[in-house]
């Protein structure tokens, strides 16, 4: 019940801020330079103006500034994301075509790095000034400090091309007709690489959090009483020390889920992964603005989503939380 | 203990001062050791390192000296990191400031702005950003501000927002003091050590940024950045590994020392305090 | 088995322990030796810094890293506890050797429900089944008194109160009926009532299982209240140590006498008459509530802080305002001062009604009322240099800069720390040098009230007595209105001319601070006093 | 001069040429390729761009093809004949075509795809049909086109991505853009449309009913879109991709990838678009207007070494305005060579006074940047003050539609005939805002626009070389535009991948002929 109500004011809430999202992307594409049917135009390499009244009739781009807004808006308040300008096919269409892939990735790489980054980060903490606790630290550090796309680019080098053990792009082995298991494992063989080019960054971070906030509870009262009772370090570590110290990485987690679709771009660009964030890059460089819209849309519903789920777990982790409301 | 002594018990922290020492060095030298442009190109193309005295590491795609772009490129990649990071400030410590001290409605508005630039995704409002106003090192540097200066606004703000009641800021208020006088002589000062230790770590996050736009072909292209240089090798990389390696070691050593600079500096100005009451 | 026997539990012998480089002294604890006996319940006390605690961690095994033990044993049971293993002093704690801590509010995990804290303790030691370990954990919410034990097993400890969350430490402490139980100031972040009744569980179980106590405080009252011997350290070392009735009546070392002497005395200061003056300050039916702020799907709380308050405090005098936490007593005192807005209600200061101001009118009447606070450390801003601290408020208020700055070096002066102090940090200065300089910056502006919240609480009692000599002397010599906050009655006494009991935001009984000692006329009023640890009945004084 | 790069690719395909014919076709096998960037859709004629023409030629056909020297062959017409006045065309065509959903292509398909279709969507198609007077089906396998006066490119215009056929019976009274068919496209070629898996592959596979005997070999073709250059050049490394189309790679990938074992190049296939890259300079306004400093940015280029760094010497060196492929060259004009003090001179005597100037890189991949980057080198060597300005596509065509720039490169297609490639670029009636394709840099001389005219209608060819000869002249004193290269973009592929490059568009319609060695 209270999960209930949370959820329904949060998403009453999401949908101001999806309005207001709205309005503000469309107000900055407008301030971009050319327009659509000038870079459809470009690509066909020819055109006379005949052509491009044409194309410009039909997105609606001849009517004023604020028509346009209006019509927008108004699709958009009954689901109707309109045409991508380009590919002639509806916005929603193209981004329900592409947001299993983008959430496949990033869910695998979420739960890949937050997975390795506490498992590394507890470990660090509990060898807190020894060799093994700082390589672990150097390490992440190194992770953190390295341009994602340098990653993706080297691991391709290495695994794919010297190596040979991973394909290089794509999301499955296009004209292999693998199907049922076959194809499950295909795909995860093509997902090992981004989604680990991906994750390295994200675990980077979990693993600096874990640790800080490991050594940040152990410090706390309640793990003195805790070994004052005679427990064992590691039920110690495990359900007083940890259990505390993921709190904060709940938070954490949460804005970075939604914040992966973007930092995706890089990743599903080099590795020619069919996602959302590969498709925005294309429609903001071709203008698509509807498409363009569309994916912001989206990928800022999902941030509200995972924002709402990550008050929900949150609420689940920390009774103090549900008491208070 | 003095400021540095407590810094420097933080090993770490002293590696990454003297590289990032030395990568400002490299920024100021640039002009003195290589006074010509770096778009020169001045030998043959794909030069590799260490083969030929004057191209220490080699030349590019285009028979430009990597060694005088690596210099050069400190300098912008450096400005480029420093400069957003003030902006940034600049938006998100007011901000931050006012609806942590001010609280209530004027608080609610406010935070209420700063989730709404969280909620847009950063790295695609970046690209989005820099593609509408078109690639410069102004454009750049606003853009990689406007996304990063939401984590400030709420740093400030929680600070503000724990410092306010604190008893001091309370005595201020009961002699008299006006709310703009307290805020800038009792609490931003106090505020001061997170906010200097996260514009380190901001800094850092900032040139990886713009590395990463500049991968994306989002680079000023009069300026020779790092990132500059890797978007630029990306498509060599296979025959010309330096080309990167060189520029994105250079990104990794400077962005590691921001980072361990910051470990140092939290540690020098935040020294654990909570066991002393 | 009621009876102290003479079987030594714990044996510490020469005991010294080790501060990490860089620490101000090199032992926290030097060559200390001293007995538990069973049955009896050993007070250690000191002030803070004496070095209390350390035994006590050594014994279980909870030094923090960097702190060794150096020298020394410490025979538990016929074991030397220091030349144990990790491993086998762990199969020590929670068995035969319990223990509880002073912040009942940090020291149960927050995310685990009571019950299973509780039956953390069988398990940890691999007694029981779960579901018997359950059972026991609802005996032992019971034995310690607990009250709604079947609802407080499922609670999780934010839902709990101070008191009930030290009855579930010491749930916890006895569930295995250890040999020795340690204490390490169990009541000191509780209110009086509360503490007093902590305390006579413990003293109950103890009596009742014939446990060995090793009680650590920094209270001769709680002292007084419960110990068979006493224990005083000063700096790491053992300057006094005996029977607590001979050690309380005749102590022999001069700082234990200092000690004594410091704890604002029972005896009650005569009735002084301050005739009849207009009343300086005159609170009117003074209203404050909190509320929660409510979203749009849920409802405000709201707690009614002030209720109906009315006061009046006459020029030159002092009035105590006395309750326990929650009590409303700080509200009222911040309403007066003017750092929260009351909702209703006047605050008239010599006839200004103050309670409705805002904004610039507010800021230029702040000058007539300051306040002293009562955390030495909170209560001035690190990165501002003493002096200005001091002269920022007439700065504020149109002073000069530099006459502010001398006024500020005569202030210090007259406080006691020398006027030098004025180019110094705060952070150079002890708690008691740092709550005289708060005292200087409310005594900047020439302030025609003062109100102190709690100015001493946070003080050990020696320090404390020198800050309440100097409100003394300073009363008289500038013939100060103060409005005196604490939650201790005995302080209150020491210092003011009359007292208002609070409790759940309404004044419950006012007068003079020899009728409310001697005759307190309210049920409430009469169970603070009692509740006062190591209480004789008063006598007043006679002047 | 020719690089080794470019000498193993004449050996390469003249090993090829021999090896063709020495094997017999072996049949089946699916061949993975390359799109970049993907295409917006499929449906020639109403998409123009070429990524649309390089997959859609497999799908539908033109009239005619033309081989590699640009001379006509059949293909939906058998034959065809053109009136002594030059001002009629008859087509007779094949009468065992059928679209790919079984109906049969008759004369009405063509009427109504030139007529109607094309008049109403294609602007290419257009610049041709304004020149037509009718078109009738005489009978069901006839076609006669009417000219209003003679055309010269006319026989060269009916490729299939300028002139497709569409199917009149899906399309006719039909909203065409909205037409449910263009999700699935029918035409007339060897390959049918099988699945598009946006983002990641287009896939047609072989047409059963192929009309031309025993064609095509392959059982289908894979295109696979791969955005970043780094990883399709992988994907051709490690065997996922057996042919990359010209264009699909870096140029810095070439060398690489050229020198694997059992890696073939040719550099054939593009004759009918034949790349020129151009350096927009505005007519207008600047220093830009002053016709010595378009020689002086002439002289100033290092076009040779832009040629060899960045092209792997494939491509060459244009004299003026009209590239090798285009007809009527002229090969007696002095040539622009890198001359940096002659570009100096000149700079001193228009006296050009250090006023800033930008240029406008193509934002089409990293050779367009890195060869603005050397051409902003060179002219900054001779004292030009330019700096860069860095756009996306978007901003580009803006721009250039506005004429807000100094110096922008460009490339443009010429489509085998300066009438229809060429003229485009110099006539002044070309001059209008809003494309990126007209008179963009505002050239206006009334002999030019004379000699073009009169040379597009001009009948026979003779008379048309002496018009395009004198026009070359004039554009070559005045250097309305700069002319850095006529583009190589050569096509790499495995070499068991045999007959894959058999016309003047390369893969565009080349996998009908194709078969593999496997």
């Amino acid at each position: 019940m209270v999960y209930a109500r949370l959820v329904l004011m949060r998403l009453f809430k999401a949908v101001i801020v999806l309005f207001l999202i709205v309005i503000f992307n469309f107000l900055l594409i407008q301030m971009a330079p050319g327009d659509p049917a000038a870079i459809l135009a470009g690509e066909a390499g020819a055109a006379d103006q005949e052509f491009l009244d044409q194309l410009r009739e039909r997105f609606g781009l001849d009517q004023p500034m604020y028509v346009q807004l209006w019509r927008y808006v108004s699709g958009i308040a009954m689901l109707d994301f309109g045409y991508s300008y380009r590919l002639g096919v509806p916005v929603f269409d193209l981004i329900m075509d592409r947001l299993p892939a983008t959430l496949l990735l990033t869910g695998t790489a979420f739960v890949l790095s937050l997975v390795l980054g506490i498992v590394a980060g507890s470990m660090a903490a509990a060898r807190v000034k020894k060799p093994s606790g700082s390589l672990i630290m150097a390490l992440a550090l190194v992770f953190y400090a390295t341009p994602l796309f340098w990653v993706a680019l080297m691991s391709v080098v290495v695994f794919s091309v010297y190596l040979g053990w991973l394909p290089a792009y794509g999301l499955y082995t296009v004209g292999a007709g693998h199907t049922g298991f076959a194809l499950v494992l295909d795909v995860a063989k093509h997902l090992v690489l981004p989604a680990t080019t991906l994750a390295l960054f994200f675990m980077a971070i979990y693993t600096r959090m874990t640790r800080t906030s490991m050594l940040d509870a152990a410090q706390q009262d309640y793990v003195k009483t805790a070994r004052a009772k005679g427990l064992k370090p590691g039920t110690i570590q495990r359900r007083h020390v940890l259990r505390n110290a993921l709190l904060p990485i709940i938070t954490l987690a949460g804005l970075q889920a939604g914040q992966m679709v973007g930092g995706a771009i890089l990743t599903e660009t080099v590795f020619a992964w069919p996602g959302i964030g590969r498709l925005m890059f294309e429609a903001l460089q071709q203008r698509d603005y509807n498409l363009l819209l569309g994916i912001f849309f989206f990928s800022a519903a999902l941030v509200i989503v995972f924002n709402i789920i990550t008050d929900v777990v949150y609420r689940l982790a920390d009774p103090r939380i549900k008491g208070a409301s | 203990m003095s400021f540095f002594a407590r810094f420097a018990q933080n090993r770490g922290a002293l590696v990454g001062l003297v590289i990032l020492l030395l990568m400002i060095a490299m920024a100021v030298l640039a002009p003195v050791l290589f006074p010509e442009s770096p778009w020169r190109m001045v030998q043959r193309p794909f030069l590799p390192p260490f083969s030929q005295e004057g191209f220490l590491l080699g030349t590019d795609t285009m028979g430009r000296n990597v060694a005088a772009g690596l210099m050069h490129g400190a300098w912008v990649s450096l400005l480029i990191g420093l400069v957003s990071t003030c902006v940034a400030l600049l938006i998100g410590v007011p901000l931050g400031a006012i609806a942590g001290y001010y609280g209530g409605l004027v608080d609610d508005a406010l935070m209420r702005f700063t989730e709404f630039f969280q909620t847009i995704p950063n790295f695609a409002l970046a690209i989005v950003l820099v593609a509408i106003m078109q690639p410069s090192v102004t454009s750049i540097v606003l853009a990689i501000a406007i996304v990063s200066w939401p984590p400030v606004a709420r740093l400030v703000r929680a600070e503000f927002m724990s410092l306010r009641n604190r008893e001091y800021v309370e005595a201020a208020r009961l002699v008299g003091q006006s709310n703009s006088t307290i805020i800038l002589r009792q609490i931003l000062p106090n505020t001061l050590s997170p906010i200097i230790v996260l514009a380190s770590l901001m800094v850092a996050t900032a040139i990886l940024l713009e590395s990463a736009l500049s991968f994306l072909g989002l680079g000023d292209p009069n300026v020779m950045s790092w990132g500059y240089m890797i978007g630029a090798a990306r498509t060599v990389i296979r025959q010309a590994w330096w080309l990167s390696f060189f520029p994105g070691l250079a990104i990794l050593l400077t962005v590691l020392a921001l980072n361990l600079v910051g470990e140092g500096l939290d540690d020098a100005l935040n020294p654990k305090l909570s066991r002393e009451r | 088995m009621t009876d102290v026997t003479t079987e030594t539990v714990l044996s510490i012998r020469e005991l010294s322990i080790a501060l990490p480089k860089g620490a101000d002294r090199a032992l926290a604890v030097e060559g200390v030796s001293y007995e538990v006996m069973r049955g009896e319940i050993m007070c250690v006390v000191g002030e803070s810094g004496s070095g209390k605690s350390m035994a006590a961690n050594a014994i279980m095994g909870l030094l923090p890293k960097g702190v060794n033990a150096t020298q020394g044993e410490v025979l538990f049971e016929g074991q030397d506890l220091l030349a144990l293993s990790e491993k086998q002093h762990r199969t020590l704690r929670g068995l035969k050797i319990g223990m509880i801590f002073q912040e009942p509010m940090t020291a149960l995990n927050p995310l685990m429900r009571v019950g299973a804290q509780i039956a953390e303790v069988f398990e940890a030691h691999d007694q029981l089944t779960p579901k018997e370990r359950q059972a026991r954990a609802l005996e032992l919410l019971i034995e310690v008194g607990i009250p709604q034990p079947e609802k407080a097993i499922r609670a999780y400890p934010f839902e709990l109160s101070g008191g009930q969350r030290q009855r579930v430490m010491i749930a916890m402490a006895l569930a295995l009926e250890p040999t020795l139980l340690i204490a390490d100031e169990p009541t000191t972040a509780l209110d009086v009532t509360t503490q007093a009744q902590i305390l006579a569980l413990i003293r109950d179980l103890q009596q009742r299982r014939g446990m060995a106590v090793m009680f650590i405080t920094h209270d001769f009252g709680v002292v007084a209240e419960i110990a068979s011997r006493v224990c005083v350290m000063r700096h790491g070392k053992i300057v006094e140590l005996g029977d607590a009735r001979s050690v309380l009546k005749n102590p022999q070392d001069a700082y234990t006498q200092a000690l004594i002497a410091a704890i604002p005395s029972n005896a009650v200061p005569p009735h002084r008459d301050i005739g009849q003056v207009a009343p300086l300050l005159e609170i009117k039916r003074l209203q404050k509530v909190f509320r929660s702020r409510g979203g749009w799907f849920k409802p405000a709380r709201e707690v009614h802080a002030l209720n109906d308050v009315s006061l009046t405090l006459a020029r030159g005098e002092t009035v105590g305002i006395v309750g326990e936490s929650g009590s409303g007593k700080s509200t009222l005192g911040r309403c007066v001062v003017r750092l929260e807005h009351p909702d209703s209600g006047e605050l008239l200061l010599d006839g200004v009604n103050l309670s409705q101001l805002k904004g610039d009118a507010l800021r230029r009447e702040r000058h007539r009322v300051q306040m002293i606070f009562q955390d030495p450390y909170a209560s001035l801003n690190p990165r501002t240099k003493v002096g200005m601290a001091i002269a920022q408020g007439p700065i504020a208020n149109g002073t000069p800069k530099a006459a502010a700055l001398k006024r500020a070096g005569e202030l210090l002066d007259m406080v006691g720390l020398g006027a030098s102090a004025v180019e110094r940090y705060p952070h150079e200065f002890s708690g008691g040098q740092r709550q005289r300089i708060g005292i200087a910056r409310a005594l900047a502006l020439d302030p025609e009230l003062i109100v102190a919240d709690e100015a001493v609480s946070a003080l050990d009692v020696s320090i404390q007595a020198q800050v309440l000599e100097l409100l003394e002397e300073l009363k008289q010599r500038l013939s100060l209105s103060l409005l005196f906050i604490t939650h201790d009655l005995r302080v209150a006494a020491q210092l003011c001319d009359r007292i208002v009991v609070m409790q759940h935001g309404r004044i419950i009984e006012q007068g003079s601070a020899e009728q409310i000692f001697l005759a307190p006329r309210e049920a409430y009023t009469q169970d603070l006093l009692d509740a006062i640890p190591g209480r004789e009945a008063p006598v007043a004084a006679t002047a | 001069m020719k690089t080794p790069l470019a000498l193993a690719i004449t050996a390469a395909a003249l090993a090829l040429s021999t090896a063709a014919t020495a094997q017999e076709p072996q049949r089946g096998g699916t061949i993975d390729t390359i799109i970049q960037p993907e295409p917006p859709g499929l449906v020639l004629g109403m998409i123009q761009n070429a990524p649309t023409r390089t997959v859609a030629g497999n799908i539908y056909e033109g009239l005619l093809r033309y081989t590699t020297d640009l001379e006509p062959m059949p293909q939906l017409a058998e034959s065809w004949e053109v009136s002594d006045d030059g001002r009629t065309y008859t087509f007779h065509l094949r009468e065992d075509v059928t679209w790919h959903d079984g109906e049969p292509f008759t004369a009405d398909d063509v009427v109504f795809s030139a007529d109607v279709f094309h008049r109403e969507l294609n602007p290419s198609a257009r610049a041709v049909l304004q020149h037509v007077e009718s078109i009738e089906a005489t009978d069901d396998h006839t076609v006669v086109f009417t000219l209003t006066e003679p055309f010269g490119p006319f026989l060269i215009s009916f490729e299939a991505g300028t002139f497709t056929m569409v199917p009149e019976h899906l399309y006719a009274g039909t909203d065409f853009r909205n037409n449910e068919h263009n999700d699935h496209p029918i035409g007339t070629g060897p390959f049918k449309f099988a699945n598009w898996e946006r983002g990641t592959v287009i896939e047609l596979v072989k047409n059963d009913d192929y009309y031309e005997e025993g064609l095509p070999y392959l059982d289908g073709v894979n295109w696979h879109v791969i955005p970043d250059g780094g990883s399709r050049a992988v994907a051709f490394e490690n065997g996922t991709i057996d042919v990359l189309p010209s264009g699909t790679v870096e140029n810095f990938d070439i060398p690489r990838l050229s020198a694997m074992d059992n890696v073939c190049m040719t550099e054939e296939g593009h004759e009918y678009f034949s790349p020129f890259a151009m350096l927009w300079m505005n007519n207008r306004e600047g220093p830009t207007a002053d016709k010595r400093f378009r020689q002086a940015v002439m002289y100033a280029m290092d076009r040779e070494f832009a040629k060899d760094v960045l092209w792997n010497g494939l491509g060459n060196v244009p004299l003026s305005a009209f590239g090798s492929n285009a007809r009527f060259q002229h090969d007696d004009l002095e040539p622009y060579d890198h001359n940096p003090e002659r570009a100096r001179e000149l700079l001193d005597e228009m006296g050009y006074d250090g006023e800033e100037i930008t240029i406008l890189p193509l934002p089409y991949g990293e050779t367009w940047t890195r060869w603005a980057e050397a051409v902003q080198q060179n002219l900054r060597e001779v004292g030009i003050n330019v700096s860069t300005q860095a756009t996306d596509v978007g901003g580009w065509n803006q721009r250039l539609g506005d004429w807000d720039y100094d110096l922008a490169f460009t490339y443009l297609y010429q489509y085998g005939d300066p009438a229809l490639g060429i003229s485009r670029t110099y006539l002044s009636d070309n001059i209008a805002k809003g494309s990126p394709w007209n008179n963009v840099e505002g050239y206006e001389n009334e002999r030019v626009d004379e000699l073009f005219n009169a040379a597009a209608t001009a009948f026979p060819d003779e008379e048309r070389e002496a018009l395009y000869l004198e026009v070359q002249e004039i554009l070559h004193e005045d250097v309305p535009v700069g002319w850095l290269m006529e583009l190589g973009f050569p096509t790499l592929y495995r070499c068991d991948v045999k007959n894959l490059v058999t016309s003047g568009v390369g893969v565009n319609d080349g996998f009908k002929d194709a078969w593999l060695d496997r």
